[in-house]
C-alpha cells in the first residue's frame, strides 16, 4: 500500500472470546463503560477450547493483523478442562506462526475471567498498541 | 572399593584419631583411602560468612583435583567440609554458569561429578551394616552409645541426603551392629555452634551444655560425633564447662568410627583413645570385657 | 436459500449516541442473503418483537439477525420471537451492539463501522444456521447418594421427605461417618452423638430411603436422570434378617483386635458393630482376624446365635440400579503427619496424639471412659500443649490450604481439657485464630477465660525428655522462644480427601481438584453442582468445613436434585457435538478430550462402494451427556465431528465476513 | 517504643532488599511470620531479633535494622531453620547473604566472629590451610583473650594434636588466585 493508506492504515484485530469468562468480561468493560480502541472485533465462542488454529491461520490470511485468544483461567474453565488443551495447543500455535514469519506478538492467547473487565481492556489496549507498531501484516496475505 | 580421601585441617590435628580409627576401619573393610594430593582448607566455618564465591572455590579445587587423578568418589570426615563440598557440587550442578565460573576462578576444569561421601555415608550406605557386623570380633556389649549427628550430615536435606533430616538412624544402627545400646534423644540433630565457642564462647557453650546434658538425661555413657568440630566441642569443652557454669560432665565423646575399630579388635592405644580429653579408656575397657563375657557364657 | 432480516437496536440512546444506526441497517441491505435490514428504538419491547414478527410474515424471512445488547442478556428473549414467529428459534443471530461497541467507544464514525463489521459476521454466521431441535430425555426419579456422614444422612433425609426414594451407600459396617466419635460440638457443645445417632436412626427407618451399609459403588454409567450404577455389597457373614442384633456373638468372641472406631486405643472383637448405637445395629465379621474365616479354628459365633444368623460362607453381592441424581458425600480423612513430621517425632512418642484421638477420649462411651489419660501411661496429664495447623498451610511439607475446622475444635478441646482438669495447663499454639462463623469467636474468647493460653508461633520441635514431652516454640508476639514440658501434645491435624475418592471421581465422570477434593462447577454461583449434569456435592468431600457448613450444602444439594427429579423429562440444549460418521477414522482422540464421558466409539456395519459389508468404528456423541464446549471438534483430524450451532463453517464465514 | 514510619521503603532500599532476597534465592512475601524457624534455632536463646523478626524488618522495608542485628552474626548455619519452614525459605543462606552484606557496609555487631572469620581466612590465604593453633594463637593476640583456652593447649601438644609449624599448601600461588578472583569478582574478605 501506498504512504497515504500506510497512514490512515487501522488495524484490524479479531478476538475469539469464550462465552463463560472473556466474553462477559467484555461484557463487564461496556457495563462499567471501559474504553478501549474500536479495532477489536470479538468473536463468540463456546470455549477457548473450540477456537480451531485453522481459524487463526485463516484470519491471516484473509488479512488479520492481529488475532486474540481469550478463555477462562487455567482452571476455571467452565467446562473443567478446555482451557488447558486450549493453553498447549496455542504454545505449539506460537511456534508456528513464528515459523512461518509472522511475528509473535500478533497472536495472543490470554486468560480474562468474567469479572476482569479491566484486565480486558488493557489486554486488548494493548494489543492494539503492539500491533500498530509493528505495522500491517503482509504474511499469508491472500494465501489460498 | 578405592576412595579419594580428604582429611580436611582438623584431621591433621585435634581430630587426629578420627583420621587414625577411619584408616584403620577403611583398611580391614578392603576400602582403599587416597588422600587428594596437596589438598586445602575448605574455607568452612567461615568464608560462607563472608564471600559466596569463596566458599564455592575453596571446596572445589580439591574436588576437582580428586577428579584429574580419576577418582569418583571421595570421602570426607568431617561434617562441615562434607557440607561445604555438597554444597558446592549441588551449586554447579545446578547451573552450569556457576560451574563456569568456579572453574574460571580455580583455574582448572571442575565437573561436579564426582560422588561425595560422608564417613557415615561410607560406613552406612556402601559398605552396609552387615559388613560391618561380619567384623565384629569385640564387642561393645551394652555400650549406652548417644549418637551425635548434629547439623550438617543432615541439613539442609536436599543437600546432604541423608537417610532423614529429623530423626536420623545411620549412626545408632552401625553402633547397635557393634553390639552398643544406642539410646533414644531429643539432640542427635542439634548444633553445638561449631566455631562460636572461641569468638562468643558464653553462646557456644550454652550449646555444647544443652547436648550433654540431653545425652545424660537419656542414660548414655557416652557420646558417639562423626564431626571433628563436634568432637573438639563436646570432648575439649567439659572442663571448662564445668568451671563456667558449674556442671560436672565427665562424658567420653569418641569419633564413632573409634568405637567400630574398637569393636574389630583394633587396641585403644593404635586408635588413639588415650588423645581424648575427658578419659575413655576404663569406659572401653569395661564394655569391651562384659563383652567378651557375654562371649565366653 | 435463506430470505436473512437485520434489525438494529437504539436501545435508547444506549447504543445510538455512539452508533449511527440508520447507516449500519442501511449498510447491511447490501450484505449477501439480507433481503430486510431497518434499525429501531427498543428490539426487546413488546412493539419491537411484534415489528420482527410481522417482518417475518411479511419478507418471508427465513433467518434473524438482531444487533443490540449482549445475547448473555436477551438471546433467549428473541429465540422465543422466532418461535412465535414461526421460525425454528436456533436461525438466530446476535450482534453485542452496545456491551462490546457502543458502551466501549466514542468515536461515533469508527464505532459506526465496527458496528457494521459486527453485523456483517452475524450475518455470515447465520446463513449458515440450521435448524436445530432440543430432545428430551426421561428422568429416573431415585436419588444416589455415596457416603452416609452426617452430610450424606441430611441430604438423603431432605430428599427422602420431600416424596423422593433414595439409596444410601456407605462403605462402613455402620452409618454416621465422624460425627458420632466426636464428643461435643462446638459452640454449643451439645453432645455429638446425641444429635447425630437420632438421625442415623431416622434414616434407616425412613420409607423413601433404602440403605446400603457395608458396600461401595463400583461403576457409574449414563448421563443426568439416567445414571446406571453397580454397587457391591461386602461379605458381611452375618444374614442381617435372622440376625436380632443381640450382641451375644460379640461377647462371646474370642479374639480382640484395635478398633478403628477408638483409633486403636481400644478393643472389639471380630464379630463386631463398631460402636453400640451403629446403624444397621447388627454386626458384621472382620474377614482379616475372624478365626473361623483365616485357621476354620473357632466357629463360636455361630455357635451361641440364637438365630443362627451367622454365615461363614457368604459372600460379596452386586447390583445395578438407575438413578436421576447422585450426590457425592464421601466425607474426609486426618492427614497422616506421622509419615512427614519428624520434628514432632514420626508418631514414635505414644502421648503426642491427634485432636480425634483427643475426642474419643473425653468421649464418655470412648475407650477411656471420657477420662483423659496419657496412652503411655494411662496418668492424667496435668500440662496440655495443642498444636494448630498440622498438615495446613503448610505447603513445603503437606497441605497450602486452611482446614477451617481446626480453630475451632482445638479452642474446643482447650476448653474441655481446663474444665476436666482444674489445676491443668492448656497451651494452644497457633498461627492465627479464625472464628469466622456465628457465636465462634465468643467461644474462643471463653476458652481463653477458661485459662488456656495462645502462643502465637509454630512449634518447631518435641522431643521425650524422660516422662516429659519438650515442646520448643517462639511466642512470636514477644519474640521470644518458650518451651513446655507437657505430658500430652494433640495435633491439630490436616482435613484431607478420603481415601478413594479420587477413584470414585473418575468412575463417576469428573475430576477432583489439586488437593483432590471435588471440584464445585462455579465456586460462587453453582457451588454444590458438578462439572457433570446430575452429580452434586454435599460435606467436605468438597473442602474441609465444619458440620453446620456440612448440613448447610447437604441441604442445598438435596434441593438441586429435588428440583431434578420433580421433572418427569429434561429438554436437552441441541448446540452439542455431532458425528458425520461417512469421514469418522473412529480414532477415539475425541473420546479422550471430552470432559463428560460424552462421546464413545460405536461399531457400525455398512457396504463399501464395492458392495462389502464391513464394520467399522465411529465416534458417537451422547446429546445427554454433551455439554457443548467443542473441545472434540478441534482435535477431529478428518473434520468428522462438529458442534451445532457453532459449526466450523458458521465461524470461518464469520471469520471471512471481516476481510470481504 | 521506637515508632516505625510507613511507607519505610524508598525505592532504592526497596531494590536492595529485592536484590538481597534474589541472591538468598528466596521471596519475602512467602513468609508468613510463624515463627518455626526462631522456635527451632539452637542460637536463638542469644539472638538480639529472631530470623523470623529479621525477615520481617525487610518485609516493612527496614533494611539498615535488619544488618544492624547481632543475629545475622550469630547465625550458625545449621540450617535447622530451612529444614522446617512450612514455605521452604531458606533462612540461613538469607542470614549469610545478610552478613555478607553487612560486612560489605562494614556494619558489624560481632566483631569477634568476624574478628574470628578474618584471621581464618588469612591463614586459609597465606598456608591454603587452616592451622588450628595459630588460629587460636592470633585470635587470642587480637581479641585480647589471651589466655582463652590455654588449659587446653598444653594436652594438645602433648597428645600430637597440635604443631607449632603448620602444615600448608605446596602451590599456594592456586590458593591466592582463588582469593584474588573472588574478591574481584566482588563480595569480600
Amino acid at each position: 500500500m501506498d504512504v497515504i493508506e500506510e497512514q490512515k492504515w487501522e488495524p484490524k484485530i479479531l478476538a475469539f472470546c469464550c462465552n463463560w469468562c472473556s466474553y462477559s468480561g467484555a461484557d463487564l468493560a461496556g457495563l462499567n463503560r471501559m474504553k478501549y480502541p474500536e479495532n477489536i472485533r470479538i468473536l463468540r465462542v463456546p470455549c477457548s477450547a473450540r477456537v480451531n488454529p485453522q481459524y487463526i491461520l485463516r484470519a491471516f490470511q484473509k488479512g488479520a493483523d492481529g488475532v486474540l485468544v481469550a478463555g477462562c483461567h487455567p482452571g476455571d474453565c467452565h467446562y473443567s478442562t478446555g482451557n488447558y488443551y486450549t493453553r498447549r495447543r496455542f504454545l505449539i500455535m506460537k511456534r508456528l506462526l513464528e515459523y512461518s514469519g509472522i511475528d509473535p506478538r500478533r497472536f495472543q492467547a490470554r486468560w480474562v475471567s468474567g469479572a476482569e473487565a479491566e484486565k480486558f481492556r488493557t489486554t486488548v489496549t494493548k494489543l492494539c498498541e503492539d500491533i500498530k507498531a509493528i505495522g500491517p501484516n503482509r504474511k499469508l496475505r491472500g494465501l489460498k | 572399593m578405592k576412595y579419594a580421601y580428604y582429611p580436611g585441617c582438623s584431621l591433621d590435628a585435634t581430630g587426629v584419631e578420627f583420621d587414625t580409627s577411619n584408616k584403620l576401619v577403611a583398611k580391614k573393610m578392603g576400602v582403599d583411602l587416597v588422600e587428594i594430593p596437596d589438598w586445602n582448607c575448605c574455607g568452612a566455618s567461615s568464608a560462607h560468612a563472608v564471600n559466596h564465591m569463596l566458599a564455592l572455590a575453596l571446596p572445589a579445587r580439591n574436588l576437582a583435583i580428586a577428579e584429574a587423578e580419576g577418582f569418583d568418589t571421595v570421602a570426607i570426615p568431617c561434617a562441615a567440609c562434607f557440607a561445604r563440598c555438597k554444597t558446592t557440587a549441588a551449586e554447579a550442578q545446578s547451573s552450569p554458569e556457576t560451574k563456569a565460573e568456579i572453574s574460571d576462578i580455580i583455574g582448572m576444569d571442575y565437573q561436579a561429578n564426582i560422588e561425595i561421601l560422608s564417613f557415615l555415608d561410607v560406613l552406612g550406605k556402601k559398605i552396609g551394616l552387615d559388613n560391618i557386623k561380619a567384623h565384629v570380633i569385640k564387642p561393645l556389649t551394652g555400650l549406652k552409645v548417644a549418637s551425635y549427628y548434629g547439623c550438617l550430615l543432615v541439613r539442609p536435606p536436599k543437600i546432604a541426603q541423608s537417610d532423614d533430616p529429623e530423626n536420623p538412624m545411620v549412626m545408632d544402627n552401625i553402633m547397635a551392629v557393634l553390639g552398643a545400646d544406642p539410646v533414644e534423644w531429643g539432640y542427635k540433630t542439634e548444633c553445638c555452634g561449631a566455631s562460636h565457642v572461641v569468638p562468643v564462647p558464653k553462646i557456644g557453650q550454652q550449646m555444647i551444655h544443652d547436648i550433654l546434658k540431653n545425652a545424660q538425661i537419656n542414660g548414655a555413657q557416652a557420646i558417639a560425633t562423626a564431626c571433628p568440630l563436634c568432637m573438639i566441642n563436646l570432648d575439649m569443652r567439659q572442663k571448662q564447662l564445668n568451671v563456667q557454669l558449674g556442671t560436672n560432665f565427665n562424658m567420653p565423646v569418641f569419633h564413632f568410627t573409634e568405637l567400630v575399630a574398637l569393636s574389630f579388635g583394633y587396641s585403644p592405644k593404635e586408635i588413639g583413645i588415650h588423645k581424648h580429653f575427658v578419659p575413655a579408656e576404663s569406659l572401653v575397657e569395661d564394655a569391651l570385657s562384659t563383652g567378651a563375657r557375654r562371649e565366653g557364657a | 436459500m435463506k430470505r436473512i432480516g437485520v434489525f438494529i437496536c437504539h436501545c435508547g440512546s444506549n447504543i445510538a449516541a455512539t452508533v449511527d444506526c440508520a447507516k449500519v441497517a442501511e449498510a447491511a441491505k447490501a450484505f449477501p442473503g439480507v433481503f430486510f435490514s431497518s434499525d429501531y428504538k427498543y428490539m426487546c419491547s413488546e412493539p419491537g418483537q411484534e415489528f420482527i414478527k410481522d417482518s417475518i410474515k411479511k419478507y418471508d424471512l427465513n433467518a434473524i439477525v438482531v444487533a443490540s445488547c449482549t445475547p448473555r442478556m436477551h438471546e433467549h428473549t428473541f429465540r422465543k420471537t422466532l418461535a412465535n414467529g414461526g421460525l425454528n428459534p436456533y436461525m438466530f443471530e446476535m450482534t453485542n451492539l452496545r456491551e462490546q461497541c457502543s458502551w466501549v467507544h466514542s468515536d461515533i464514525e469508527k464505532a459506526t463501522d465496527k458496528a457494521i463489521d459486527l453485523v456483517r459476521m452475524s450475518v455470515a454466521k447465520v446463513a449458515k444456521n440450521e435448524e436445530l431441535f432440543s430432545t428430551t430425555i426421561p428422568v429416573h426419579k431415585k436419588a444416589l447418594v455415596i457416603g452416609a456422614g452426617i452430610a450424606g444422612m441430611q441430604a438423603a433425609l431432605d430428599i427422602a421427605d420431600a416424596g423422593h426414594k433414595v439409596v444410601l451407600v456407605d462403605r462402613e459396617p455402620t452409618i454416621g461417618g465422624k460425627m458420632p466419635m466426636l464428643d461435643k460440638t462446638f459452640p454449643t457443645m451439645d453432645c455429638s452423638a446425641c444429635i447425630s445417632t437420632p438421625k442415623m436412626v431416622e434414616v434407616a427407618q425412613h420409607p423413601n430411603i433404602e440403605l446400603m451399609a457395608y458396600s461401595e459403588v463400583i461403576e457409574v454409567n449414563g448421563f443426568i436422570g439416567n445414571f446406571d450404577v453397580k454397587i457391591k455389597t461386602k461379605a458381611k457373614y452375618v444374614d442381617h434378617v435372622k440376625c436380632t442384633g443381640c450382641g451375644l456373638c460379640e461377647t462371646k468372641c474370642p479374639k480382640k483386635v484395635p478398633n478403628e472406631y477408638d483409633l486403636g486405643m481400644g478393643l472389639r472383637s471380630c464379630i463386631y458393630k463398631p460402636f453400640p448405637q451403629a446403624v444397621p445395629n447388627k454386626p458384621v465379621i472382620d474377614a482379616q482376624n475372624c478365626l473361623k474365616l483365616t485357621s476354620g479354628k473357632c466357629g463360636v459365633c455361630a455357635r451361641v446365635c440364637p438365630t443362627g444368623a451367622v454365615r461363614y460362607d457368604d459372600t460379596e453381592s452386586f447390583i445395578t440400579d438407575t438413578f436421576g441424581a447422585i450426590v457425592m458425600a464421601t466425607g474426609y480423612d486426618l492427614y497422616k503427619w506421622e509419615d512427614v513430621y519428624g520434628e514432632y517425632g514420626y508418631g514414635k512418642y505414644p502421648d503426642v496424639v491427634t485432636g480425634l484421638h483427643f475426642e474419643r477420649m473425653v468421649n464418655a462411651s470412648g475407650p477411656t471412659g471420657g477420662k483423659i489419660k496419657r496412652p503411655s501411661d494411662g496418668t492424667t496429664p496435668k500440662t496440655v500443649v495443642f498444636i494448630k495447623c498440622v498438615g495446613s498451610r503448610d505447603s513445603a511439607k503437606a497441605k497450602s490450604y486452611c482446614s477451617r475446622a481446626c480453630c475451632m475444635y482445638t479452642a474446643k478441646h482447650a476448653h474441655q481439657f481446663v474444665d476436666k482438669t482444674p489445676e491443668g495447663n492448656a497451651y494452644v499454639f497457633y498461627m492465627d485464630v479464625r472464628t469466622p462463623g456465628k457465636a465462634y469467636d465468643e467461644f474462643y474468647e471463653s476458652t481463653l477465660r477458661d485459662g488456656a493460653v495462645y502462643l502465637r508461633g509454630r512449634v518447631s520441635k518435641i522431643y521425650q525428655d524422660g516422662g516429659k514431652l519438650i515442646v520448643k516454640g517462639e511466642d512470636s508476639l514477644i519474640g521470644k522462644q518458650v518451651e513446655v514440658a507437657a505430658d500430652m501434645v494433640v495435633l491439630a491435624t490436616a482435613m484431607v480427601p478420603s481415601a478413594g475418592s479420587r477413584e470414585l471421581a473418575q468412575a463417576v465422570g469428573f475430576l477432583p481438584d489439586l488437593n483432590g477434593w471435588y471440584q464445585e462447577a462455579h465456586p460462587k454461583l453453582r457451588p454444590v453442582e458438578t462439572p457433570t449434569a446430575g452429580v452434586f456435592l454435599a460435606g467436605t468431600c468438597q473442602g474441609p468445613k465444619d458440620i453446620p457448613d456440612s448440613v448447610a450444602q447437604a441441604g442445598a444439594a438435596a434441593v438441586k436434585v429435588c428440583g431434578l427429579l420433580s421433572k418427569s423429562e429434561l429438554e436437552t440444549n441441541p448446540m452439542t457435538a455431532r458425528t458425520n460418521t461417512t469421514v469418522c477414522s473412529g480414532c477415539g482422540i475425541c473420546v479422550s478430550v471430552c470432559p463428560y464421558k460424552a462421546i464413545q466409539l460405536q461399531s457400525i456395519t455398512e457396504r463399501d462402494h464395492h458392495g462389502h459389508r464391513i464394520t467399522r468404528n465411529v465416534a458417537s456423541v451422547n446429546n445427554g451427556l454433551c455439554q457443548g464446549c467443542g473441545a472434540c471438534t478441534v482435535t477431529c483430524r478428518p473434520g468428522a465431528i462438529d458442534l451445532q450451532g457453532f459449526k466450523n463453517d458458521q465461524i470461518l464465514e464469520e471469520v471471512d465476513s471481516l476481510w470481504t | 517504643m521506637e515508632k516505625v514510619r510507613l511507607p519505610s521503603i524508598s525505592r532504592d532500599n526497596h531494590q536492595e532488599i529485592q536484590r538481597l532476597a534474589k541472591k538468598a534465592g528466596m521471596d519475602l512475601n512467602k513468609c508468613y511470620q510463624c515463627g518455626k524457624c526462631s522456635a527451632g534455632c539452637p542460637v536463638g536463646f542469644a539472638m538480639d531479633e529472631s530470623p523470623r523478626r529479621v525477615i520481617r524488618l525487610l518485609q516493612l522495608g527496614l533494611l539498615d535494622e535488619a544488618l544492624k542485628t547481632h543475629s545475622i552474626w550469630l547465625c550458625a548455619t545449621c540450617d535447622t531453620c530451612s529444614t522446617r519452614c512450612p514455605n521452604g525459605i531458606p533462612v540461613a543462606v538469607l542470614m549469610d547473604t545478610l552478613r555478607q552484606e553487612a560486612k560489605r557496609r562494614s556494619i558489624i555487631t560481632e566483631k569477634n566472629i568476624n574478628l574470628f572469620n578474618e584471621i581464618f581466612l588469612s591463614n586459609v590465604k597465606m598456608f591454603g590451610r587452616s592451622p588450628e593453633v595459630i588460629l587460636s594463637g592470633l585470635y587470642n593476640l587480637r581479641s585480647g583473650n589471651l589466655f582463652q583456652d590455654a588449659d587446653a593447649g598444653s594436652h594438645l601438644f602433648k597428645t600430637g594434636k597440635a604443631h607449632i609449624l603448620p602444615s600448608r599448601v605446596k602451590n599456594t600461588q592456586a590458593i591466592k588466585r582463588i582469593f584474588a578472583k573472588c574478591l574481584e569478582k566482588g563480595g569480600q574478605h
